[in-house]
């Protein structure tokens, strides 16, 4: 017999202000098998959920309806407030009176009577809804970190420093990932590398990281606390054990001229190449694309050099399987190329540059050692020129939101400029300032009065090159929308912050969700901003979003302690919601009867056989059997059995069918 | 004939089988399985065009299964069926001894499953032109009319299950039908009730059924049931390549392709 | 006389669709009361009996949506529902039940938008329909005539 | 009653088809589908179909619907409401073309419904149901109406039996006060005639079996392989006794929607395997072979034993429709 209880929530007045639902309750009440029926401001608060605890002891409520938010904000607090008053938590259910009903629809009866109709089937469906109790899963205490930058260096570092292994896999050569590049950090003015460098030998001489640089992942598979990851080795044609680091291969292979991806093009480097000097590790990959070896069989100079032999031409990729129990992604962000933007002349005329660029020209590690020189012929630029929100803020041509570190560097750029060239003249055209942030409006406020930095508020329409002078065209909007034209020697775009190019598909790998923009999706964006929507899978750094250092490292902290957390414990408890294959009296035992389609549609391999025996050890029948570790719990077995053999715990058949005729059959 | 009489006496007298099944004469100018478990059985087995009776329904059957390893004369339509049961795990290989038949009576022997998909890549699932034509015809209508159609043939059905028993695909130890738990369908033969069935039905044997039309010969009340399932092993021509049973392929419905095209999903 | 208020059951998983009706809500965007959503984890779950049912039991219209091709949050359920979804859609059309009447959509986590688009324009088309009232006369046999 | 003979001339069958229909009634006539002729409600005359030895389903179904509402119900918290289907009005049938094992079918139909239990919505329906029955002039290997005490100029069952005489024109044998009233309510198309060539005009139908002995004979046939070897090759399906005109097992469904619904009573088979299966698992008729001996043993003993006749009128529907070709003559004949 169903006694079940129905709380409706105002939530404040975000539902009661088009809901009526003091009549939802009253109709909530009259439902057969409902014993108790109330409604509260705030279900979620303290008193509301003291209210919920003392209905199913006063009342010997065996089912719980509360009819506020969406489930997937609040189903664990309502279930555990069930659990404490010694109710089976997944005999709770959530009615979205919320999201779905009051948020979406003005106030009226038809909204009323929506919200009693998905009251009166979440009912329905917790009646049939059955105790069910957590799986016990073994965790995997290894973390996968993915990314080298600053994020998945302070997010190993962490891990490992709590005494757990780490496995680090970057990309590229080495390790560092953009704030490497950069020359000095907004506000303090630091150097880039001198803060990083420690951490990347940090990282590298840990003894629980382990380092594999030049490597992406190939496959993820598994679920949180026993993942297996596949991760590609690409071939860096040379022994890392043999090779000792000297760099006499760099200097001495004969092709020199390949653009330096660390110097964003604005250097060179050589075939077999270690990125940049502070490199970690600090041994080099030959590029096989760029190899006259690799491309046209001659030349093995860096082979015949090698003092430890360590060349090896033929070397593979190489594929490592590794069992991990929780993930985090640190694969960082890109800047998009400004080539969509003609008017700026970017790739048009060389002194024209991106942001990034000119952190490699300010940076003392950099192609011209740090002085600021242009790109066309090394000339010290007089007057440089600025532009904010190079692509972002721009739905049209661009991306609609705000890359977040643009104003600040910019604000930085324009400050090293003046501390480099003092008589220079620098210009910054800006939309809006945006320097939220501990110290940051000191910082522009600096920029503009000690500095000099002329800020114009104003869009930039033109630039072009006149008598080797590049003529930047732009409007004034602060004070009269006058036009302006600065005769500049330099431009700086600060182009937007997306995503890495490979960024969709590692997500459909990984199965876990992403934004419109390829960026990766956090589970909640308040209240779980590390945390992606698949369980032990976690994200760090400018992945997620445009973040700078701090931000980033305050991310990547935070994604470790969760993976510290998950690691905290030898078994983790997952929810039961899984597949289980029916049973039957004998003779027949089970409905199933074997035909395996569920078994090859499971996307998670979590379908076996099972045997099914008489007494005297006879095989009568063989069925199909739900691993419960591996199950996940998506149903699509369910919906492909034709005898109905297979169902799943939570939505079950008769759960489904139920809320179907609750939902089409009122009054 | 008298080979393949030798063929399965042959096959009794060795003992590599415990009955043949087959076909006899029936009432009138019917014919009807017969199960032979003596030698002497053996004399009756026919083969001729009125051979329609899908045998391999009987390779899932409890009380045949009872008799002990079975010979099947199986002609292409049979084979077929044999391999789908096999592609979803219901027999093996040792299973069984399959007495191929061609339709011009020629016996063909079968060493392995592989063999029939071998054979059947000649001897592939086509829609005679008749039906597509109806077919056509009837998604010409107006879509109300094309109901109305349908409820008008559903309108005799009286849900003796005839279709299902007579399939070889639907060896179910307990049908969906029957599944109160939660009730799926309306049990009753009513315009309702007849039309889920109808609905379910094919929709359980989509990418599955072999189109041996043993659904529409067994209808007492001859309902075009059969005209369902061609229509659906069309659509799986135009939208999934191509059909008919395969044993490295999986079924239509439990395998997928990322690229499968659909216009209608918003 | 008033305005016909089409029923309309929504079909949705859990981690896309589901989640992206919530960012409608969060948004603020406004729809039609008409559709209401029953959740599951996956479209891969959503057995085409449900859909099935809901006609029977008078459901003008019914929305199944989930994550987007390559998006399942369980890899490939959306994957096996779309073939699920052609089949069953190429029967109710050769049966003569009117596939305008269920609109199948992928509705990603980010698209509130597209969510109360989706349902805006269902309910449009569910109205110009008009009531399933050929189905509701086979469904609702029982009722009128007396037996047989 | 004494059975009165006339003489109903070709054209006004039509004529008397059309003032029935003209006074209300509902009429279930053989019409043709396909190969198949099935009893169907007719409007038009030039809809019957006189090409049937019998029709593919049976006549039953006016008096027992394959699917007939008991009640319907409407639930709340407080209480519960039904509504009795035996308190509904009827309809008025006139089955039209019933043959003699048709109409004889209804004799031992009528006493299931009338057991310990008197059935009220069956009786009801019986009472509003009017017999024209046609006699056979032709017959199949399936017929085997002689064998149990019925034949193809039968009257019992029908109100009135017309049976074709050479010369096109109908005899009409009147059985019933029913039948007598409607030739009294329609005496300008009925002409007084006598009986003398019926004979002649029937199908002859060969006694298959003496019903007698093969009673005596299945009282000690519980145990018999000729249960299993007779039904090898059956399906499993329940069209013979879906077409039998005397099968009259009942499933009870109920169809809820939400707090209201109705309560069914629809066709059953003893050859489906879920008839007999209990919750527990257990089967007590397991194989498709203790179902096929339920089958004759419940017609040709159990019944026999209870109400003297047979459960059976030799109509040989069973067999026809059989789509395994299970043929009930050969069972008997075999025993």
């Amino acid at each position: 017999m169903s006694k079940i209880g129905v709380f409706i929530c105002h939530c404040g007045e975000n539902i009661s202000a088009t809901v009526d639902v003091a009549r939802v309750a009253e109709a909530a009440g009259q439902l057969e098998g409902v014993a108790f029926s109330t409604d509260y401001k705030y279900m979620c608060s303290d008193p509301g959920q003291t209210m919920i605890k003392q209905a199913i002891k006063e009342n010997g409520l065996n089912g719980v309806v509360v009819g506020s938010c969406s489930p997937r904000m609040h189903e664990p607090t309502f279930r555990k407030a069930c659990q404490e008053a010694g109710l089976n938590p997944f005999m709770c259910e959530m009615a979205n009176l919320r999201e779905h009903c009051s948020w979406v629809h003005d106030k009226s009866e038809a909204t009323t009577q929506k919200a009693i109709d998905l009251v009166r089937t979440l009912v329905e469906k917790v009646k049939l809804n059955k105790p069910l109790f957590s799986i016990q899963v073994p965790v995997t205490k290894t973390a996968l970190v993915i990314g080298g930058g600053i994020a998945g260096i302070q997010a190993s570092l962490d891990i490992a420093s709590a005494g757990h292994q780490v496995i680090l896999v970057e990309k590229d050569p080495s390790i560092g990932g953009h704030m490497s590049q950069l020359s000095e950090t907004f506000p303090t003015l630091d150097c880039s590398q001198c803060i990083l460098t420690p951490r990347m030998v940090e990282v590298a001489q840990h003894p629980n990281i382990k380092l594999m640089t030049y490597a992406e992942l190939e496959k993820l598979e598994g679920s949180i606390g026993n993942f297996k990851a596949t991760i590609r080795k690409k071939a860096k044609s040379i022994d890392e054990d043999l090779c000792n680091g000297c760099g006499t291969c760099t200097t001495k292979c004969p092709t020199k001229k390949i653009p330096s991806e660390f110097n964003t093009g604005l250097g060179m480097r050589t075939a077999i190449y270690v990125p940049f000097p502070q490199a970690v590790p600090n041994k080099p990959v030959i590029d096989k694309e760029n190899c006259s070896y690799y491309q046209k069989g001659k030349c093995k100079v860096c082979e015949k050099v090698c003092p430890t032999g360590a060349i090896r031409f033929d070397q593979e990729d190489e594929l490592v399987e590794l069992e991990v129990g929780a993930v985090v992604i640190a694969t960082g962000f890109d800047i998009m190329q400004p080539s969509g933007f003609p008017e700026y002349g970017y790739g048009k005329y060389k002194d024209v540059i991106t942001g990034l660029q000119f952190e490699r020209l300010a940076s003392a590690s950099g192609p011209t050692l740090g002085e600021i020189r242009r790109p066309s012929d090394g000339k010290i630029p007089e007057k440089i020129v600025f532009v904010a929100c190079a692509g972002s803020r721009d739905p049209a041509k661009g991306v609609p939101y705000c890359s977040k570190i643009c104003c600040m560097y910019t604000a930085k750029h324009a400050m090293l400029y003046q501390h480099k060239v003092h008589h220079g003249k620098s210009y910054i055209f800006y939309m809006d300032i945006r320097a939220a942030g501990k110290n940051y409006e000191e910082f522009v406020r600096r920029a503009i009065v000690e500095d000099e930095v002329n800020y114009i508020r104003g869009r930039v329409s033109k630039v072009y090159e006149e008598n080797g002078k590049l003529i930047v065209k732009g409007v004034d909007t602060l004070l009269s929308a006058k036009p302006v034209e600065i005769e500049a020697d330099m431009v700086v775009l600060a182009s937007a912050a997306v995503a890495n190019p490979g960024a969709e598909a590692l997500a459909q790998k990984m199965h876990v969700s992403y934004d419109s923009y390829n960026f990766f999706s956090e589970a909640h964006p308040k209240l779980k901003p590390v945390e992606t929507n698949t369980a032990g899978i976690f994200l760090a750094g400018a992945c997620q979003a445009p973040k700078d250092i701090p931000e980033t490292v305050s991310q990547a902290s935070g994604a470790a302690s969760k993976v510290i957390i998950l690691f905290s414990k030898d078994e983790l408890s997952r929810d039961p919601l899984i597949a289980v294959v029916n049973r039957s009296p004998a003779p027949v035992f089970s409905t199933c009867v074997g035909c395996f389609m569920c078994a090859s549609a499971c996307p998670y391999q979590a379908i076996g056989e099972e045997l099914i025996t008489n007494r005297q050890g006879k095989v009568i029948k063989k069925v199909a059997k739900v691993n419960p570790g591996l199950c996940q719990g998506c149903g699509t077995c369910v919906a492909f059995c034709r005898s109905k053999s297979i169902d799943i715990q939570g939505y079950s058949n008769e759960q489904m069918c139920a809320e179907v005729i609750a939902l089409l059959n009122h009054e | 004939m008298s080979e393949l009489i030798k063929k399965a006496a042959a096959l009794l007298e060795s003992k590599s089988v415990q009955v043949v099944i087959g076909y006899g004469k029936g009432t009138g100018n019917r014919t009807r399985t017969i199960f032979a478990t003596q030698v002497t059985e053996c004399e009756n087995l026919i083969f001729d065009s009125r051979c329609v009776q899908n045998l391999a329904v009987y390779l899932t059957k409890l009380e045949i299964k009872k008799l002990g390893k079975p010979a099947i004369v199986a002609p292409v339509p049979v084979l077929r069926s044999i391999l789908q049961l096999a592609v979803e795990n219901q027999i093996t290989e040792s299973d069984l001894v399959i007495l191929g038949i061609t339709s011009e009576s020629e016996l063909i022997d079968f060493e392995s499953f592989a063999a029939i998909e071998t054979f059947l890549t000649t001897h592939k699932i086509e829609i005679e032109e008749k039906y597509t034509k109806t077919i056509d015809a009837i998604k010409a209508m107006p879509v109300a009319e094309r109901f109305a159609y349908w409820v008008k043939e559903l309108e005799s059905c009286f849900k003796c299950y005839a279709c299902r028993g007579a399939c070889p695909l639907c060896y179910c130890t307990r049908c969906t039908v029957d599944d109160n738990q939660p009730q799926w369908i309306s049990v009753a033969s009513h315009p309702l009730g007849n039309l889920e069935w109808h609905i379910m039905r094919a929709m359980h044997l989509a990418g599955r059924c072999t189109d041996c039309e043993a659904c529409y010969n067994a209808c007492p009340m001859g309902i075009p049931i059969h005209l369902l399932t061609k229509s659906m092993l069309q659509d799986v021509a135009d939208n999934f390549g191509s059909y008919g049973p395969s044993l490295d392929k999986q079924n239509t419905l439990s395998s997928f392709k990322p690229d499968d095209k659909e216009s209608f999903i918003r | 006389m008033t305005e016909f208020e089409p029923k309309i059951i929504a079909f949705v998983c859990n981690w896309c669709t589901y989640a992206g009706a919530d960012l409608t809500g969060t948004s603020r965007i406004k729809y039609a009361q008409n559709v209401k959503i029953i959740r599951f984890p996956c479209t891969g779950r959503i057995d085409f009996m449900l859909l099935l049912k809901s006609f029977g039991e008078g459901a003008d219209g019914i929305i199944v949506s989930g994550c987007h091709p390559n998006d399942c949050h369980y890899t490939s359920g959306n994957f096996h529902a779309r073939r699920r979804w052609i089949m069953f859609r190429g029967l109710l059309d050769m049966l003569g039940i009117d596939v305008r009447r269920i609109q199948y959509s992928w509705v990603s986590a980010a698209e509130g938008f597209k969510w109360a688009d989706i349902v805006n324009s269902t309910v449009n088309t569910i109205r110009e329909l008009g009531p399933y009232t050929e189905y509701e006369k086979v469904a609702g046999y029982l009722e009128k005539e007396a037996n047989q | 009653m004494q059975t009165e003979n006339y003489l109903i001339r070709k054209p006004s069958l039509e004529k008397l088809f059309n003032d029935l229909i003209g006074g209300g009634k509902t009429i279930y006539a053989p019409k043709a589908k396909g190969d198949l002729a099935l009893f169907s409600d007719v409007k038009t005359y030039s809809d019957i179909t006189e090409d049937y030895i019998v029709t593919a389903n049976s006549a039953k179904l006016v008096v027992f619907p394959r699917t007939e509402k008991l009640f319907s119900y409407h639930k709340s918290k407080e209480k519960t409401e039904i509504t009795d289907a035996a308190g509904s009005t009827f309809p008025d049938v006139v089955l039209w073309g019933t043959r003699p094992c048709d109409a004889a079918a209804f004799i031992p139909l009528t006493d299931t419904f009338n057991g310990d239990y008197k059935d009220i919505i069956f009786n009801n329906r019986r009472e509003r149901v009017f017999l024209i029955s046609f006699s056979c002039s032709r017959s199949d290997e399936y017929c085997f109406c002689t064998s149990v005490n019925s034949g193809p100029g039968n009257t019992s069952g029908s109100d009135i039996l017309f049976t074709k005489l050479s010369g096109g024109d109908y005899l009409a044998e009147v059985i019933t006060p029913k039948g007598q009233l409607l030739v009294s309510e329609n005496s300008d198309l009925f002409e007084t005639k006598s009986e003398e060539d019926k004979e002649q005009q029937l199908a002859v139908v060969a006694t298959r079996f003496n019903q007698v002995e093969i009673q005596a004979k299945l009282q000690n046939l519980f145990e018999n392989p000729v249960w299993d070897d007779k039904s090898r090759a059956c399906l499993g399906c329940g069209s013979c006794a879906y077409v039998c005109p005397v099968c009259s097992c009942f499933d009870i469904q109920d169809e809820a929607h939400g707090n209201k619904g109705t309560r069914l009573r629809c066709w059953d088979s003893c050859g489906f395997g879920l008839f007999t299966l209990h919750t527990s698992g257990h089967n007590p008729r397991e194989t498709q072979g203790a179902r096929w001996r339920q089958r004759i043993l419940h017609k040709f003993l159990y019944v026999p034993n209870k109400s003297k006749i047979a459960g059976c009128v030799g109509c040989g529907r069973c067999s026809r429709s059989c789509p395994a070709d299970i043929n009930i003559l050969d069972t008997l004949t075999s025993l």
